[in-house]
């Protein structure tokens, strides 16, 4: 190997594993903000829920998923023999295959915010299962793993993954939380909406920054390659648009939220500024920090009423993952198929269009088996009394008196 | 004279019993946590391996002075709306108030609450 | 015979009304935290775009138990000092106390307080 | 009749106090942290070089709720159990319970409790 | 370019990324500190505030403040062109971009502190817009843009900021203070001082080790450049002497509490780590480490004797942010006069006065201009039941018991 | 120096130094993890030994121990010149310094866990000071620094420090906590043991979280250098390594304690996820991702029984530590005997018990020369009240209502 050539494998390999700690780092991201967004009894749960999950989606991926994914096999599904050797072209393998598991283990998290308060903790296991090793690497192989699904995605544009991994998670976090139904006392008869407050929101910030902080590895290490004055360069750009939309995202929310409310919500802030992170998720190299922000607003807004949308339909989504992931990996996705020059709105809507469809129908499927065999949800008796007594035996906060229905 | 009224129920019932109070019309409460036990015995956790009990159950108190004449009323409605019928409903004990005072008016008695 | 006064407080007027009773020579008390409504009723508070009643609000519970000839002093003194003369000021309610005990010298009455 | 007794007690007391009662047969108890202070004063604190005093302490409130007979008993037990012969232990105050019920059955005085 | 300028481009750009990513961390270490150091009644605000003044100060530096600072104009102040192209001599221009916004906004973050728990949102807001937009590009195109003031501050020497970052945010506070008062209940008549202590020691605690952490990226990243032995082993030194002098500055703030108070205070041991971050920040890049440890110990010492001496002056900081930015800022710049061969003392102090002019007076201008129009300061009662429920409407833990005035 | 060859010493000490801010930051990991698994009233305590250990060792490490650890001297211990000159063999000699720093205060911070909430702050810090002035370096320079002790530790092998750092952390904590004794009301007669739930479950999981990121840099830093395909490699294979094994070791937990306890433990996860990485420690760089699964497996399955075992012999060890660090820092070096093809499982034993009964004895000696002259425990009514109000007059949480004894 060429000295030149070595050095562009060793920082291309190089910014993999750097990118893939930041984005492991987004796991604890997730587990605070989620932790952040939940009443008191059900922390325990969904800290044990978002470590557990990135174990396993580890795992799975490991073992299953990341060869479905990469590995050769037909347009539909990659060869599932397990990954070996280790260099790729141009880069460590292994340093590849480390920055793609915690893309997996994101789009896992996702769906545990989702389903939260009122989920049971081994179904929810067994989902994530599914969805790690098997959903999510199928879909993945046509789009990252450049089947495009025997040309149906041809021209689909997604450079971090708004739609393959944001919106994947939402999907399969709506499915769930069709079959599941809201958290007892969220909705009254007559449309009457009881909002249940977050009980920490310095950690459900704490976890926003850190989810921030994450993305910049997400964005920027989907460049795959840093060895170069070229690659550096899109780089730069991945990330300061990236936190440039994220800060569009948090100011539109703020002033959207004085406007709409009188007074800026600060939880929305912080949806906002992870919904601008989602909608340039998709192309996040292609645009100008103009449009970046603008793409980032939007985000900030959708957010919003998003979320107000979904209350209104009883889909109870307790920390807004849909809103965030959802509907901004669809945002963001179609915002590349509007202003990046070669690529077609109607390629990417497609795109949203056909991985929207599977992952929801797959997901809706697994869910539908977990539900009718075992059950998904905790009984009425212990959703009262928090998941953290009842399932876990462990309350998150023992010392802390609690106000009791107060 | 009046009577103190004072409920200790469980905490999930308190805005119903709210609202119930509401309807007869009586207002003003004061409310606090507490924990007890009584025939409703607490149960058994386990942390790292070894076992613990949990003695006490959060419960909620609810104080409220009422006039003699609308004790009875007030009792009757804590009972009905409270009552799950469930091992731990809970108690209700009375008291004699010697004294009521409202502070922002020097209000004494009847008018005081 | 020793009197319980208990009163219902705004929190932040709790040091002054320490104070207050240092001067007339009263010590010993005990405080808790509670909520409540009576005439103040609580306001509307917004989350994510829902609106929510927020019922109770936080209110300083003083509970002081006195000999008889005491009791005046110490309601009057509470009474001025925690007064504000705006809505929600508090209550003060008075209760007979038929034994009092000092745990560590097994002293009784007002001996014990 | 039954009688409430009001035990104010160092807090590590109370796992001792809860297994005497146990022995001596009564169950039920209610249970709130307050703060307080008595011939036992707070102390000073310093917070970034500037003292001020914690006057309030730490205590727990036990509310037990038995009849006559059983009244001298337990407030035998809590005093003899609650004891440490150093400032601070407590008081015990008792009141008359004017009426007692059981939110589930309905049942009323000394079945009640 | 030849691939050994190449990579040299490439490693220098990559290093401002990395240093950015450090120091936008930052971001949320000052949000964990803040709201570890307010009561809880104010934390939704202090977390609202801080995570909407970096996304502010990030839009207005890219729209203003960027070129106000580094663009040509004339001595005093930039040109105003919006940044534009994407690669600077021997980096990407976004690269430096990214880097440089995130310290405009650590100098608006040490605002948020020192007028935390009585500001009113919205003219917050509206100081950090001027701040960023203007105040500080200005002074910061004197030093770091290069045109030394029409050679007023020939020979001022200010590696990483302690001055034109760390000071410039402590007078900028100060200035607010000082039209803004104290809190209601702080200071008592006869000079009695009632300590108000902060709710959640933890959270501060983690937010100076992310403080710390960032400092990292803060400081080693001021070297500006990675792709040459030189560099490298600048950037080795710069990187040890910031971590010995934070130990420097809490072990020596840990042994002067025992010494003062008869116990080691923990907010102390804090803001003495900080202190000795802020110290070593004007000239991280010379010394010995035996030199890093004194001047770290230093700014320890100074900033518990600070704190006292402001509370003595009814000057109100709950955070303790002036006497960490704004005292140590100065101490860090002096001593680089001191102790650096080719700095002269004088130099510096023109420098810090100069600067600590400039930005005292336009904030206070800025901050004049706000109370008298539409008001800085929330009512009396709003202070007493806290801004998070009178302007927010959101309580920071809704379901934890609070003591109420015991 | 050629391009390449500068290049290479550019890029192996720029990967120490991002290593050391990684392992800098498991400082804040302990911090968090030992908070939220002390009860309330020890926590401010607990946070101010964390950070204050930390200074503490790095400057006495810097004073003495580096240099005992790698200066030339005898084969028992190093010259004790001070570190001095910049450049080492091919890296930035500060760079290795800061990242060799970062280790011992990894060994410091096991132990505070160890003896948390009984010990006195003051003896704790001398016990800090010689620990990393001393007792570590020797040990270390055993190993590392490369005498093998007289021959006696050839063909022992440790790549990042299961023994050399986890287990040196274990032993001088068990050492302690022998002489300290168990907390107030752990024991109760007849072998009743009464479990003492952490306070904030959120931050132990943060911690956890923290320490997971941290260790990427513990043990991918630890190939010490990164400028060929070789070491990119390397790196690739043990930041993956130790991913999974982590992984491993929180699944395997949370398995065994629902299948021994019915529940899935939180704070066993936890300490799984802790243990994997220990144990994969010693050997990251050998094993296929299967053997990695394997190894932390282990470790996870160990940590519970271990748990359980310390419980019985009435070793009180608040947050795991001897589990976690001590027994997984030993199953992690057999593991290396075990698997590795060059490596013998007697040598790796006999390093085990060589470095274990020095540790051990100096530790204990230490222990008990504090325990006879100043004492290291707190009285019995500052256990009880909590060390916070008594030794630091400070509480963790002031405003929040905690519950006495309920
Ligand atoms: N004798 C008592 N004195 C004081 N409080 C009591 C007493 N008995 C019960 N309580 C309170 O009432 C609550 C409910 O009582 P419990 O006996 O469990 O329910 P139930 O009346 O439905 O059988 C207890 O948790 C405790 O707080
Ligand atoms: N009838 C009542 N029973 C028990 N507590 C009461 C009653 N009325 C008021 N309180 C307590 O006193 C507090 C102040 O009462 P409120 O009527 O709001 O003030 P004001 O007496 O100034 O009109 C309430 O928040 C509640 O805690
Ligand atoms: N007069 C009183 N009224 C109400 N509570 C009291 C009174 N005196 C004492 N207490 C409560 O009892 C606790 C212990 O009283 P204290 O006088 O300190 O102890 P001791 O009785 O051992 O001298 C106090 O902290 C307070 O909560």
């Amino acid at each position: 190997m060429e000295f030149s050539e070595e050095m562009k494998y060793v920082l291309d390999s190089f910014w993999l594993l750097i990118s893939g700690c930041l984005v492991m780092w987004m796991a604890a991201g997730f587990a605070m903000l989620e932790a952040g967004l939940v009443r008191t009894k059900n922390t325990t749960a969904i800290l044990t829920k978002n470590i557990t999950l990135y174990s396993l989606a580890c795992i799975s991926y490991y073992y299953v998923g990341y060869n479905l994914m990469y590995g050769s096999g037909n347009s539909f599904v990659g060869s599932g023999v397990m990954m070996s050797g280790t260099s790729a072209d141009g880069h460590s393998l292994i340093s590849d295959f480390f920055f793609q598991v915690v893309f997996v283990a994101t789009a896992a998290s996702i769906v545990s915010g989702t389903v939260a308060e009122r989920i049971k903790f081994w179904p929810f296991m067994g989902f994530i299962l599914v969805l790690t090793a098997v959903i999510y690497p199928i879909q993945g192989h046509w789009s990252w793993g450049g089947t495009s699904l025997g040309g149906m995605l041809d021209g689909f544009s997604d450079f971090a993954g708004s739609t393959i991994v944001h919106s994947v998670g939402g999907w399969a976090g709506l499915a769930g939380v069709l079959l599941l139904g809201a958290r007892k006392g969220k909705f009254g008869s007559d449309g009457v909406i009881y909002p249940i407050p977050g009980s920490n929101l310095p950690l459900a910030t704490l976890g926003t920054f850190v989810l921030w902080l994450g993305w910049f590895g997400f964005n920027g290490g989907s460049q795959l390659a840093l060895g170069s004055k070229a690659d550096v360069d899109a780089i730069s750009a991945v990330i300061a648009n990236t936190n440039i939309a994220a800060c569009a995202g948090a100011l539109a929310a703020m002033i959207l939220t004085q406007l709409l409310y009188k007074r800026v919500d600060l939880t929305m802030v912080l949806n906002g500024a992870l919904s601008g992170l989602v909608a340039i998720t998709a192309g996040p190299d292609y645009p100008s920090m103009n449009l970046a922000i603008f793409i980032g607003a939007i985000g900030g807004i959708l957010v919003v009423f998003a979320i107000q949308f979904f209350d209104k339909f009883k889909i109870d989504d307790p920390v807004g993952a849909l809103s965030v992931h959802l509907v901004n990996g669809i945002w963001g996705t179609l915002a590349v198929g509007i202003f990046k020059p070669d690529v077609a709105l109607f390629a990417q809507i497609k795109g949203i269009v056909v991985i929207g469809i599977f992952t929801f129908f797959s997901s809706l499927l697994v869910w539908a088996v977990l539900k009718f065999s075992v059950g998904i949800r905790v009984s009425e008796e212990e959703e009262y009394n928090g998941i953290d007594v009842d399932e876990f035996g462990l309350q998150a906060y023992p010392e802390f008196v609690e106000r009791q229905g107060v | 004279m009046q009577k103190k009224i004072e409920a200790i129920i469980k905490p999930f019932k308190l805005e119903e019993i709210k609202q119930a109070l509401a309807e007869i019309g009586s207002f003003g409460m004061t409310i606090s946590d507490v924990k007890g036990f009584g025939q409703q015995k607490g149960h058994t956790a386990l942390y790292r391996g070894a076992e613990y009990e949990v003695d006490f159950l959060p419960k909620t108190k609810i104080e409220i002075i009422v006039s003699e004449e609308m004790a009875d009323l007030v009792i009757e409605t804590i009972e009905k709306t409270a009552k799950t019928g469930k091992i731990g409903d809970g108690k209700i004990f009375v008291y004699d108030v010697s004294q009521a005072i409202r502070i922002r008016t020097g209000q004494t008695g009847n008018e005081a609450i």
